[in-house]
């Protein structure tokens, strides 16, 4: 038999790694977040699995505490990150970062490069 | 048999949280990658199950079926208002990745190098007892009988303090992103739904099995899994079912109110460890006051937690329906 | 051991139930037939598993809390039935995402003349 | 009764591969919602027998994902209306989407 910590422990690693696949090559910025709320629960699921390996009874009770408020945490920082995105929208009309556009991605209005540039001159919080 | 049965779920278990990753990072479909991030938060609360990590199977479980959910489907819905639909951009979705596909494979290879290592890592990780038996020898003098609220509250309360302290920075930060005309504003849209209505009558029956739950939780949290942060996970939840139904709006980010719920967990908690610093040590809580004194910390950070998170969840203060930088700047009556 | 059994099948029915709920929403043709398998699972299939736990239940704080799973779910599925069930009718947007509701330009425009 | 209880979570567990398929294959949002409903149960179903098999205490988990279970619903009913924070049961025209749905629809739908 193969103990739970172990096999959650492998399965945390390869969550980071597939995590890490998707910030790097998704170009929209919500599904950057995703990926990177999935390395986030890798690293957690790592973290407490090493400190579940060697325990009497369950998870080390100082883990557990670490990453629960990782956790919390991590929400308040993709709650900050869907702001930013949503904000980097408003003024651009885009969803992706403009060094990822390629030839494949058409800006999205005729005429928005102008009104976006009047938004960031005349309120640069958007 | 019993192991044989219990291996067998966790492999499933893995294959689940796996697949619903991969499915979360390649679905063509936008709304669809949403779906799969809360399909993988229910899964990944079960494996904390497995690992008896109950307080954490807790807080993941509130957070990715509760909160994480109505985030990420607002954010959806609100990006998609905001950027133009006429192209099929955003229907092809992400997987028009700017990357060639040799530039994908070296990611790939990358990636999996970083996931093998840190596997490879974990498997030679040397044999430790951890911190565990040192926290249950000092359990008697926290005050408390449940480990880890022992750990966040007494033995690592600056690691807790600083915590909270962060989530109301995350809050700062995310109004900072208004414009300076809609400052003092609501946050987030304007919900409404019919009077009456399923909507509503749902948003009238939930909340009282939600309080009671929260703050089950919270008392519980000395002595069996639960604590401030669950609590208040699934506190915040049903704050943003009233607001969501539309039987109650969301408060103006000036309400002197709102600021006092919002701050009153860290000045408890600053206000205790100065106390103890008085006494001797900053944060140091003798054992004879520890319980009434955690109950009392949590209390006030339950508050403050659940403030902040429904607010973090409803975005930065804005008029009207929020579309652009077009809006009037009156509020829209409803 | 008669208590155990009467678990088992009890249990043993709750999955048969959730089996049927996952076929249903495999192999049903339409949106609104996928939700009546939905239903089914969450109703009946939840309920029949409580019941068989319910049983075993250590004490009445346990068995307390059993019976506010079931009746939080049915609360919850009910709900989530009729409002999904109305939203994929008023919406026809709704066959492609909460992505295409603002497909048509001006659209939005047009939804808060509406809504006032 | 342990392994029983175990063996059972994995067939729930098992069962909810199918949901991941429909979530998968869409086509509509509401599918991919129903789907994802179906695991929340599924979830709450596979906490309690979990709890049942090794530890009562795990059944607040299956508590608070039964009270959050339409919490994602409701924020998607709200994405798909008119303005993003409404409620599908605004619309007056409802009756009238409904009877022309009932009768001429069903060809439309189709194609």
């Amino acid at each position: 038999m193969i103990a739970s910590a172990t096999l959650f422990g492998l399965c945390g690693a390869a969550l980071i790694g597939l995590g890490l696949y998707g910030f790097v090559v998704q170009a929209h910025l919500l599904r950057r977040l995703i990926a990177f709320n999935i390395i986030g629960s890798g690293i957690f699921l790592l973290f407490g699995a090493s400190g579940a390996r060697d325990q009497l009874a369950s998870t080390d009770p100082v883990a557990q505490a670490l990453i629960i408020t990782g956790i919390v945490v991590a929400l308040a920082a993709t709650a900050f990150g869907v702001g930013l995105v949503l904000a980097f929208a408003k003024v651009t009309g885009q969803t992706h970062l403009p060094e990822e556009s390629d030839a494949r991605q058409r800006p999205l209005k005729a005429g928005l490069p102008d009104r976006s540039v009047q938004t960031i001159v005349k309120d640069p919080a958007g | 048999m019993s192991g044989l049965a219990a291996t067998g779920f966790d492999l499933m278990l893995c294959a689940l949280i796996l697949g619903a990753a991969l499915a979360a990072i390649a679905v063509r479909d936008l709304f669809g990658a949403v779906v799969f991030f809360i399909v993988y938060g229910v899964f990944v609360a079960l494996a904390w199950l497995r690992l008896e990590a109950i307080d954490v199977a807790l807080t993941e479980a509130a957070l990715g079926a509760g909160l994480t959910g109505v985030l990420m489907i607002g954010a959806v819905s609100r990006l998609e208002r905001l950027t133009s639909r006429d192209q099929d951009q955003d229907a092809a979705g992400p997987q028009s990745p700017p990357t060639s596909s040799a530039a994908r494979i070296a990611t790939m290879v990358g990636a999996a190098g970083i996931g093998g290592g840190l596997a490879w890592g974990f498997i030679t990780l040397p044999p430790s007892a951890g911190l565990q038996l040192a926290v249950a020898e000092n359990l008697a003098a926290s005050g408390v009988e449940n480990p880890v609220t022992a750990v966040l509250l007494n033995f690592r309360g600056w690691d807790t303090l600083l915590e909270s302290i962060v989530l109301l920075a995350a809050l700062i930060a995310l109004w900072s992103l208004a414009r300076d005309q809609d400052w003092g504003r609501r946050p987030g849209l304007r919900q409404h739904a019919r009077p009456g209505g399923v909507m509503a009558t749902f948003g009238r029956l939930l909340p009282p099995f939600g309080f009671l739950l929260g703050v089950y939780l919270v008392w519980t949290g000395s002595a069996q899994p639960g604590g401030a942060f669950q609590g208040g996970t699934v506190l915040a939840a049903v704050w943003l079912l009233v607001m969501m139904a539309g039987l109650k709006a969301a408060p103006r980010v000036s309400s002197t109110r709102l600021r006092w719920a919002l701050i009153a967990g860290p000045l408890l908690f600053i206000g205790v460890g100065l106390a103890g610093a008085v006494a001797g040590t900053f944060l140091g809580l003798p054992t004879a006051y520890a319980k009434p004194l955690i109950l009392t910390i949590e209390a006030g950070l339950t508050l403050s937690i659940a403030a902040t998170l429904a607010l973090l969840v409803l975005g930065a203060p804005m008029a009207g329906d929020g579309l652009g930088p077009d809006q009037p700047d009156k509020e829209p009556a409803r | 051991m008669l208590v155990d059994g009467i678990t088992c099948a009890l249990i043993g029915a709750g999955l048969l139930f959730f089996w049927a709920g996952t076929a249903g929403i495999i192999r049903f043709p339409d949106t609104h037939s996928r939700l009546h398998a939905l239903t089914k699972a969450d109703n009946v299939g939840l309920g029949l598993l409580i019941v068989g736990l319910a049983l075993q239940a250590p004490d009445w704080l346990t068995l307390g809390k059993l019976a506010m799973v079931w009746a939080l779910t049915l609360v919850a599925a009910g709900t989530t039935a009729q409002l999904v069930a109305r939203a994929a009718i008023t919406k026809p947007a709704a066959r492609r995402g909460p992505a295409s509701t603002a497909a048509i330009p001006g659209d939005t425009v047009r939804s808060k003349d509406r809504a006032s | 009764m342990s392994a029983l209880l175990t063996s059972a979570a994995g067939v729930l567990l098992l069962s909810l591969g199918g949901a991941m398929w429909r979530i998968w294959r869409g086509p509509d949002a509401a599918d991919r919602m129903m789907a994802a409903q179906l695991v929340g149960t599924g979830g709450v179903g596979t906490v309690l027998l979990l709890a049942g098999a090794t530890d009562w205490r795990m059944i607040d988990v299956a508590l608070v994902l039964a009270l959050l279970a339409a919490f994602a619903a409701i924020a998607f009913v709200k994405a798909i209306s008119l303005d993003g924070s409404g409620d599908p049961e605004e619309s007056d025209d409802v009756a009238e989407i409904v009877a022309v749905k009932a009768t001429g629809a069903r060809a439309a739908d189709a194609g």
